[in-house]
């Protein structure tokens, strides 16, 4: 058994937690609260230490001038605290906003919209596989079409497509459930493993 | 002078066309033209849902998801400004748990102005709109207590989701809520599909806006993207079928 | 002043997207470039400042619940006390700190750990439920969601070597087929609800019409 | 009520399901069983991709691994830089999350046992918030975006100018960030891209694996142990692989005795499966 004190702690955060399965009680109360407390103050030193390093030290150190306008924003930021002029935050808050936007654009036109199609465009129908593929990814997008009325002859074509690619999805989505049993039973694994190794000892 | 860089003549092309069609689409409904869009079983749920806990007499619990302030988000705000509304109507309790810092500060004022617009400020409960945390497993672990002291009956779930999606999900079904949970982000649908009663998939929660306020702006946006799909179903079945024939114009036009 | 508070935040936005998109498409004039390289490396700043937003959003949340005595109010003390003095340890000593790491080792990566493994029992009960043939989508949500599970373990190999190949089949055709439908889809929404912002035309995030 | 023994079975109180999963991921722990491991397409992909590069090429792990991630990624993260160390190569880490850095210590410390030397044979960036921003940040400008850093600091960092001097990059993470990585450095410099990723996400990032954008994948505990297999590192990751075997083996059995019971008992109605 661990003699190590942060060993002890670390046991006690994980039992109180994993008591929640049977019902909330008082330890995992104070985990769960002490938790929210830590992450928050992680995150800010994180943001702190990010600022100092990238901004502060090279607009103080070595003049750059241009950082100001970010550290003006930052400040900006933090009006929010201050309800008469708490608006002011905004204005930040639009620019962070629109880079961002313009970003997951970026992204969204490119790598997700443009190659996949790019991709897509090289395959044969020359085997049972590949035209599967092609079916299946055709009939998926048709569900995803949003702009026609559902009574119309017309529209309950597509619907009908639809549904096979809704079909299609269960398949993709069962896959998925599948595979993440893997993903979150390695994280029980690595607790368990904690519990009998490092804090009990019984295991080698 | 003016270059482009190379290889993307197309993507260009294609933005430009998707925003010509967009002023089109947007213009067209402004002028009062209707334009349909199909059925959406998981918006209609949410009515069935808030219903439930007047009934019943519980709170509505509504989440965003640990994500970042994008596309999910903004279009999540549609469907809470709608949420708020329906239960302000309703003298229903809505708790609003949130991830982000920037995120809080518009939800607290989107459900206050639901309130104001359905003529009952005074019922706005400032303490109900939560911040509870931006480390994704904090967040878990203060929306679980939630679930177990306040047991809402409903549970609605809209923006971007990551791993938290299945817990939430998972725990709401346990406590009998009736679930409604939609993200764009498509690996989370799954775990959506597996414990809630209804699932906006992906793409379905972008078309809150136009769908439930049948605001110009983002039913001239849905008729864009639907212009975006049918030129990519044309372009697979066309350009497959050219490539098997051995010829790659599509995929060298696409290239330039 | 009203035009600053209504229109300033939603320009800003509007130049800054632009810029930034137009730096995928134009490699001359070179100013573009430049301008979006500034406009994100702000924006990495401005989001080390909004990463400390959080922590004032908590103490101002259990601040009220001490202060209005709401319920399981003496809780409220623990976030407090944990948040400030973790934050000023983190801020005076730096993260390197052994005090800050010791903490961070025996409290923190313990808690979010298991709080995130509690995932494993929460799906192992949806699965249960969920994989139920009530319907043909269920009946299909069971079957390949079964075949991946023994596909992806050894034992599942041991019992009959063709789950390996089934669940490699369905992950690399019908699987990533519909996955790559439903990316494009949602690429085409996101494409939608970002070009909103860009244009100035979305208002919501700002704070309501 | 009495609900019948098929009743009980669909109404099981979740704890009993919760206490043998449990007990069953236990028992191998103590007594392993040594089942076999097959080695994935994706993994061996990635294998190849840094196998094939020469010594002393410059690499990059961004990552965004976390406390909640860590059973799976750390060992594969390991199992890639031990794998790294053997080619000798140059190597830059970057923290992507608020979460990862105390992770990168570790590494940092593995390398150094090594016998690398800091600033020379590899380089720590500091941690940026911003998320896809610094990936579009650093795609276009990597100096800048790390200004931090002065001409004179690193020997490793002076020798190279933008992203398209590294070799390979890798981006560790169970969130958005190798979808960023290769939609702004991957698509702007055609940098091969190998991803490390949790089993949950594999199923979407599969399409960008056909399509050429990722070279391979390391995926889960799984993709650890495989991974440690192939570049013959021992490590962490095959040791957990029985319990997973046993884990899975008993949500298959609860699965099939849950629809015995439906079927048995002609079912009523549970949430779930709704679209």
């Amino acid at each position: 058994m661990s003699t190590n004190p942060g060993v002890w702690l670390a046991a006690f955060f994980t039992l109180a937690i994993y008591s929640f399965l049977y019902g909330d009680n008082p330890a995992y109360k104070f985990s769960e609260h002490l938790f929210v407390g830590l992450g928050a103050a992680h995150a800010a030193v994180m943001g702190w230490e990010a600022m100092v390093k990238q901004a502060w030290t090279p607009l103080t150190t070595k003049g750059e001038l241009w950082l100001l306008g970010a550290l003006i924003g930052g400040v900006m930021l933090l009006t929010r605290w201050f309800k008469p002029i708490a608006w002011i935050s905004r204005i930040p808050l639009g620019f962070m906003m629109g880079v961002a936007a313009g970003l997951s654009l970026r992204s969204a036109i490119d790598s997700q919209f443009w190659r996949q199609i790019q991709s897509t465009l090289t395959i044969k129908l020359d085997s049972a596989n590949n035209i599967l593929y092609i079916f299946i990814l055709f009939t998926t997008l048709t569900y995803f079409l949003f702009a026609f009325n559902d009574k119309s002859g017309f529209g309950r074509g597509i619907k009908g497509i639809g549904v096979i690619g809704q079909y299609m999805m269960m398949i993709a989505f069962g896959a998925s459930l599948g595979s993440t049993i893997m993903a979150r039973l390695s994280l029980v694994i690595a607790r368990l493993s904690f519990l009998f190794k490092d804090w009990l000892g019984v295991l080698q | 002078m003016v270059e482009l860089v190379a290889g993307t003549t197309g993507k260009l092309v294609f933005l430009v066309t998707f925003i010509v069609l967009f002023f089109y689409f947007v213009n067209r409904t402004a002028q009062g033209h209707k334009l349909v869009i199909r059925r959406i079983a998981g918006f209609d749920a949410l009515d069935e849902a808030i219903g439930r806990c007047t009934e019943m007499g519980r709170p509505v619990h509504y989440t965003f998801g640990i994500g970042v302030l994008d596309a999910n988000v903004l279009a999540s705000f549609d469907v809470l400004s709608y949420v708020a509304g329906q239960c302000a109507r309703l003298n229903t309790d809505l708790i609003v748990t949130n991830a982000l810092g920037e995120v809080q500060m518009m939800t607290e004022e989107i459900v206050r102005g639901a309130y104001v617009n359905a003529g009952k400020p005074d019922e706005y409960k400032a303490d109900n709109v939560r911040f509870v945390s931006n480390i994704q497993t904090a967040y878990m672990s203060a929306i679980l207590g939630i679930f177990q002291r306040e047991r809402p009956g409903a549970n609605l779930m809209m923006g971007p989701f990551y791993a938290e999606s299945m817990m939430l999900a998972e725990a709401g079904a346990q406590i009998g809520a009736i679930q409604v949970g939609g993200t764009g982000r498509v690996i989370q649908v799954p775990f959506f599909i597996a414990a809630c009663d209804y699932t906006l998939v992906g793409d379905e929660l972008f078309v809150a806006g136009a769908y439930i306020a049948r605001k110009p702006i983002q039913v001239g946006a849905i008729y864009a993207q639907d212009f975006g799909k049918w030129l990519t179903l044309v372009l697979v079945v066309l350009g497959t079928i050219m490539s098997t024939a051995g010829n790659s114009a599509i995929n060298d036009l696409m290239k330039k | 002043m009203k035009i600053l508070r209504a229109s300033l935040p939603i320009w800003l936005g509007v130049i800054a997207g632009t810029i930034v998109i137009l730096a995928l498409f134009f490699k001359q004039p070179t100013g573009i470039g430049t301008t979006a390289n500034w406009f994100m490396q702000w924006n990495v700043i401005l989001a080390s400042f909004a990463l400390t937003l959080g922590a004032g959003n908590v103490l101002r949340v259990h601040g009220n619940r001490i202060r209005l005595k709401s319920s399981n109010w003496g809780y409220s003390w623990v976030t407090v006390i944990g948040l400030t003095s973790y934050l000023l340890l983190g801020v005076i000593a730096g993260r390197t700190n052994t005090a800050y790491s010791w903490v961070f080792d025996n409290a923190y990566t313990p808690l979010s750990a298991t709080v995130f493994s509690i995932n494993a029992f929460y799906l192992s009960s949806a699965c249960y439920r969920a994989f139920r043939a009530r319907n043909g989508h269920a009946a299909l949500l069971l079957i390949s969601g079964v075949i991946v599970m023994l596909g992806s373990v050894g034992i599942g190999y041991a019992i009959w070597p063709g789950f390996t190949e089934i669940k490699t089949w369905i992950m690399n055709i019908p699987n990533s087929s519909a996955m790559r439908g439903m990316n494009i889809g949602a690429a085409l929404g996101i494409m939608g609800v970002s070009l909103r912002v860009v244009m100035g035309l979305e208002r919501g995030h700002l704070g309501g019409e | 009520m009495d609900q019948g023994f098929f009743g009980k079975i669909q109404n099981m109180d979740r704890r009993i399901i919760y206490t043998i999963l449990f007990a069953v991921l236990l028992v191998p722990m103590f007594n392993p069983i040594g089942l076999p491991l097959r080695i994935s397409d994706v993994t061996q992909s990635a294998y190849d991709t840094v196998e094939a590069l020469p010594p002393g090429s410059l690499v990059m792990l961004t990552t965004a691994n976390a406390p909640g991630t860590a059973a799976e990624l750390e060992p594969q993260s390991i199992a890639l830089i031990k794998h790294w160390i053997k080619k000798d190569f140059k190597i830059i880490m970057w923290p992507s999350a608020a979460e990862a850095p105390r992770f990168i210590d570790g590494y940092a410390e593995l390398l150094d046992k090594s016998g690398y030397v800091e600033g020379v044979d590899y380089l720590v960036l500091p941690y940026l918030a911003g998320n896809e921003t610094v990936f579009g940040s650093m795609a276009s400008d990597l100096k800048g975006t790390f200004n931090m850093i002065s001409p004179g600091d690193s020997a490793l960092w002076d020798s190279i100018t933008d992203v398209s001097d590294i070799d390979l990059l890798a981006d560790c993470g169970g969130g958005e960030s190798q979808l960023w990585a290769i939609a702004h450095i991957e698509a702007k410099h055609g940098t091969p891209t190998i991803c490390l990723i949790t089993a949950v996400i594999l199923a979407v990032r599969q399409p960008y694996y056909t399509s050429g954008q990722f070279k391979g994948i390391i995926s889960g505990l799984n993709g650890a142990a495989e991974y440690e297999v192939l570049a013959r590192v021992p490590g962490q990751g095959a040791s957990g692989m029985d319990a997973q075997s046993m884990g899975h083996l008993w949500v298959v059995f609860t699965i099939l005795m849950g629809n015995i019971a439906y079927f048995a008992t002609k079912g009523k109605k549970s949430p779930g499966g709704g679209m």
